[in-house]
């Protein structure tokens, strides 16, 4: 099989031998920071470009298609035009907290980009405890959208960032649950392991019908953690103009905007290497020759296909559905997706300790 | 029982969802029920209605003759005061004096397109154009002068 | 229920009511003082004109009429309801505890003629500013900025 | 409007929050002061007055003919019923007898406002509720209704085509075909709609219960349309006081007993289908003749007080004409549907959600110029 593995070796041994231990780490870290930031920008620009184009397409309109080929250079126009904007702060504000709270946003969704494995051999940090890492970073995130919608001084912002609270801390639960039926079936915490155990198959064609209830249960906890339509009621547009980002604008905004993407590509790619195998191609029992022809697809393809399928099935719901309402999200959550989570939980459990699995 | 309908509940809910999804991966996946009009890239075959009310326009022939006697039943008709229309008096060829049009003052701009002067205009000398493109730089161009210079009234329109 | 029987009723308690059948419905011109006893009358049993469907002032240089048009909606009869109230002094009793639409309508009466709604709960400006000067409806109301006179 | 200490001195921790003039969910310029406690709310008080144009006062001084123009720009997507209400008001003060052809006209094009006016409303409510993908559904079809009005009215929006004594020109040739094709064209999109949003479980719970409005309150409020029909009250003009050529047709007048925003919705949802109805049955029988009645150049309306109603999309529009013999009214007064319809809401909201607000709102269908006037 194809593997990355050789480029970062080479890399690793080249600087190995020209410098000492330290210079190699700071270098690799340098490299890694250039690499995960240009990934950003280039995520950004792409999802945003993709979802107008999908909501486009959906809304029987074009979308943008004036600046480049199909409008592909509309994203970065756009982003240009917020970088010149001048970014206010409102007067009854507090100044530190309201600039700050974009970037805690930010930086917890570059934290969440750690333990991604992007290819065979390809991931930033391969740290043991990667699923465990994952859920509790990414709650993180709720309190750079407390602190925005607090320190706007705006009522609109603190209703939707109370609102917002409310509804990452219940989802948390579903989401966590849903992930621990992949942890139980594989035994593990870490990326690769899971990665690896789907080399026969992925988890949702080996695991029966509770994994596939646990990847339904996963996308919806996914769609509300990432505060979108139709659980996008921390901004809820028609009802607090813009939620908790009200107050932002310019490069502040661009940045929750960004981060909102971000986060949406960050619990897409877990759901895809948790659920759909990550970069491990598609395997078919005892096909040889199917199995050969698709070893030939790079892993990378592998992974990025699989999370911008779950993209787009993320931006399909929120082009198709109305929003909820606030009780009915968190009824939603305690009476409907928490308790079938847990009895799903069990029965992977059951499956599990009787190797019922493929 | 509870459990019957609680997952009955869910699959029905499912359902209506899985529905909605589908008319709008329908749409997706049909690039051509796409509806957008290019405006400014379509300008040459685009065709306003023939009643299309854009603006009062006064059609002169190939003798540079319109057909208002400067009335003023336009003027009248108006309701926002759009429409000043200024005569002279002229001599007819028996001597006589006849009242005429000088100009025909239109204010683009306080107009709100109802048509009752054309409805109101006796003659006919006065349409409705097709033209909606009346974005200007300078507000002041807006206010025009309908009859064309030097242009005479047509024989025989009383 | 015929105008007829109407009027029989409506002439027991208010002998001073004159009405009025050249127009479309029934009218019925009163006092602004006997108002409030003939919308108590109107509104119960046996008449029923439960739906105020329009309220609105007429100013006739010389007095107001409130005028409002009744109707019900079991008998499906209308009515029209005639109210002078005094020019220099503006006040007639408010209704808007028996028909709730009148609220709306009487705030907006008030806005644009000044006509003062007694025992009204929340008699403000609707529709133009508080600090606004003038009643616009008025016949006498004058604007030199944004009225032109023809 | 509140002072800042008033918001300050609130007790019960409540929380008084300004929606709009400027806000996605009031659909033009309608400021709502709240009092919410939590997510809670207590209190809708509507402050109005943000487009006020004063067009009563306008038309005082406008001719009979001028002043039915000033009318479109109140209810802008019901503007030709809105127009229709007028050209009556001055037929009944002059009796004119408005000949057959021109009443079929007018009738069909009081149809078709109606399907478009529900549809642009069927589109924002739905956005209302974060549903962003309706509205243009809602639109392909109401740009076909727009282009219909366009070939024969000459406007899409302001069509300013009824005049006294019948309609302003004949219809265009196309525009029998042309209505068929729509027709055959809705019928099968209507289906769309309710797969879209009608039967989606989110946003029946959205709609079911909220926004309850009594039969009761419905009368006493002055409630007319869509919103006093879903509570039970009959209430169509069209139906009680027929105009024109509606007691020839036949049609139902739609009622709903729950009161609550899925009956209202269901109410314009199944009057969008009646409609079809109705112009089917009429756009092959437009009688040959006069589109327009012989009048005078100059009209003056005898002495005395006239008032019609007419069904808009919205509800109940009355006009009322106070005339001193002269050329212009002496007063007139427009009774508009949803200045009554709003002044429910805070009798509709009160204990709901915010979320609720903005269903209770979107299915009462405001158009602000319409309650500002």
């Amino acid at each position: 099989m194809y593997s990355l593995h050789a480029i970062t070796n080479s890399v690793q041994n080249w600087l190995n031998a020209r410098l000492s231990s330290t210079w190699v780490l700071i270098i690799e870290s340098l490299i890694v920071i250039v690499l995960a930031i240009a990934l950003f920008a280039a995520l950004g620009l792409i999802l945003v470009w993709l979802e107008r184009k999908v909501a486009a397409h959906m809304q029987i309109r074009l979308g943008p298609n004036r600046l480049g080929p199909a409008g592909i250079f509309q994203t970065s126009a756009d982003t240009l035009k917020l970088i010149l904007k001048e970014g206010l702060t409102p007067d009854g504000a507090d100044k530190f907290l309201f600039n700050f709270a974009p970037f805690v946003v930010m930086i917890v969704a570059m934290l969440l980009l750690a333990p991604i494995a992007f290819a065979n051999g390809f991931q930033i940090w391969n740290i043991n405890i990667g699923v465990l890492y994952i859920s509790a970073i990414s709650s993180l995130s709720v309190i750079g959208i407390l602190i925005a919608g607090w320190a706007s001084n705006n009522k609109y912002s603190l209703l939707g960032a109370m609102r917002s609270g409310a509804q990452i801390v219940s989802y948390e639960l579903s989401a966590g649950l849903s992930i621990l039926t992949i942890v139980v079936l594989t035994g593990s915490l870490q990326m690769t392991d899971i990665v690896q155990a789907q080399q026969n198959g992925w988890w949702i064609f080996k695991g029966h019908i509770p994994v596939i209830i646990a990847f339904i249960i996963f996308i919806i906890a996914a769609t509300a953690e990432t505060n979108r339509a139709p659980f996008d009621l921390a901004e809820a547009e028609s009802e607090l103009t813009a939620g908790f980002h009200t107050e932002y604008s310019g490069m502040k905004f661009a940045l929750f905007f960004l981060a909102e993407y971000i986060n949406i590509f960050i619990v897409c790619a877990i759901g895809a290497t948790l659920f759909l195998g990550g970069w491990m191609p598609f395997h078919m029992g005892n096909w040889t020759q199917f199995n050969h022809v698709m070893d030939f697809i790079p892993s990378s393809i592998w992974f990025f296909g699989k999370t911008f399928f779950l993209i787009f099935l993320i931006m399909w719901f929120r082009w198709t559905f109305p929003r909820l309402r606030v009780d009915q999200l968190l009824n939603l959550e305690w009476k409907y997706l928490l308790p079938v989570s847990l009895f799903n939980l069990l029965l992977v459990t059951l499956i599990a300790i009787m190797n019922w699995h493929f | 029982m509870f459990i019957k309908e609680y997952i009955s509940e869910i699959a029905k809910a499912t359902k209506s969802l899985w529905t909605g999804m589908k008319l709008t991966g329908h749409y997706f996946v049909r690039p051509k029920t796409v509806i957008t009009q290019q405006y400014p890239d379509n300008r040459d075959t685009l065709k306003m209605a023939d009643r299309f009310r854009g603006e009062v326009t006064m059609p002169h022939d190939e003798n540079n003759q319109h057909a208002c006697t400067g009335c003023t039943a336009c003027e009248l008709a108006c309701p926002n005061a759009t429409i000043k229309v200024i005569t002279k008096f002229e001599l007819t060829p028996e001597n006589k004096k006849k009242k005429a049009l000088d100009t025909f003052v239109y204010h683009l701009d306080m107009c709100t397109l109802c048509g009752l002067c054309v409805d109101a205009c006796p003659s006919g000398a006065i349409q409705m154009g097709q033209n909606f493109e009346h974005s200007v730089y300078d507000r002041s161009t807006l206010t025009k002068k309908l009859n064309k210079p030097g242009s005479k009234i047509r024989e025989g329109v009383e | 229920m015929t105008n007829e029987v109407i009027k029989e009723l409506v002439s027991g308690p208010l002998p001073s009511a004159t009405f009025d059948e050249s127009g479309e419905w029934l009218t019925i011109q009163i006092d602004a003082a006997q108002w409030k006893q003939l919308a108590t009358l109107l509104y119960n049993a046996p008449y029923h004109f439960d739906y105020l469907f329009c309220l609105t002032c007429v100013d006739w240089k010389t007095h107001f009429t409130t005028v409002y048009h009744l109707t019900s909606t079991c008998h499906r009869q209308a009515i029209v309801v005639k109210a002078k109230v005094d020019r220099n002094d503006p006040q007639i009793e408010t209704v808007s505890d028996i028909w709730k639409t009148a609220d709306f309508h009487e705030r907006e009466v008030f806005d644009l003629f000044g006509v003062r709604f007694i025992n009204h709960s929340d008699l403000r400006r609707l529709i133009l500013t508080e600090d606004f000067e003038g009643y616009p409806l008025r016949k006498d109301f004058e604007d030199p900025v944004n009225m032109i006179k023809l | 409007m509140y002072t800042e200490t008033q918001i300050v001195n609130n007790s019960d921790d409540e929380l008084v929050v300004n929606v709009g003039p400027q806000h996605p969910a009031t659909h033009g310029v309608l400021h709502l002061v709240i009092t919410l406690q939590g997510e809670t709310i207590k209190k809708v008080e509507p402050h109005l007055g943000y487009i006020h144009r004063s067009i009563e006062k306008m038309c005082e001084s406008l001719t009979y003919r001028q002043f039915i123009y000033a009318t479109s720009r109140m209810d802008y997507l019901s503007a030709h019923i809105n127009n229709h209400a007028c050209a009556l008001t001055v037929e009944k003060g002059l009796q004119i007898e408005v000949p057959q052809r021109a009443q079929y006209i007018r009738v069909i094009m009081d149809e078709l406002t109606r399907i478009a006016s529900h549809e642009l409303w069927w589109g924002a409510m739905a956005m209302d509720l974060g549903a962003f993908t309706p509205f243009f559904y809602a639109f392909r079809e109401r740009e076909m209704i727009t282009e219909i009005m366009e070939e024969t009215c000459g406007a899409r929006l302001t069509m300013n085509y009824m005049v006294p004594g019948g309609v302003m020109t004949d219809l265009h040739p196309d525009f029998q075909k042309k209505v068929k094709a729509f027709i055959q064209l809705f019928r099968s999109k209507i289906d769309e709609y309710d797969e879209l949003v009608t039967g989606n479980i989110i946003f029946q719970n959205r709609m079911k219960g909220v926004g309850y409005l009594s039969k009761e309150d419905a009368i006493s409020y002055g409630c007319t349309g869509a919103v006093a029909r879903a509570s039970g009250v009959s209430c169509d003009i069209r139906k009680l006081y027929p105009y024109d050529v509606y007691d020839k047709v036949a049609f139902d007048e739609i009622l709903e007993t729950e009161g609550d925003s899925f009956a209202r919705y269901m109410i314009r949802m199944r009057e969008m289908k009646e409609s079809i109805k109705m112009i089917e049955q009429l756009i092959d029988n437009i009688p040959e003749g006069d589109y327009q009645a012989k009048t005078k150049a100059v009209l003056k309306l005898p002495k005395g007080d006239f008032y019609t109603r007419v069904e808009t999309a919205r509800g109940e529009l009355g006009v009322y004409i106070v005339s001193e013999g002269a050329t212009t009214p002496y007063r007139i007064k427009f009774r508009s549907p949803g200045f009554s319809n709003l002044s429910a809401l805070d009798q509709m909201a009160r204990g709901g959600k915010l979320g609720d607000l903005m269903a209770t709102m979107g299915t009462l269908d405001l158009v602000i110029p319409d309650i500002d006037r």
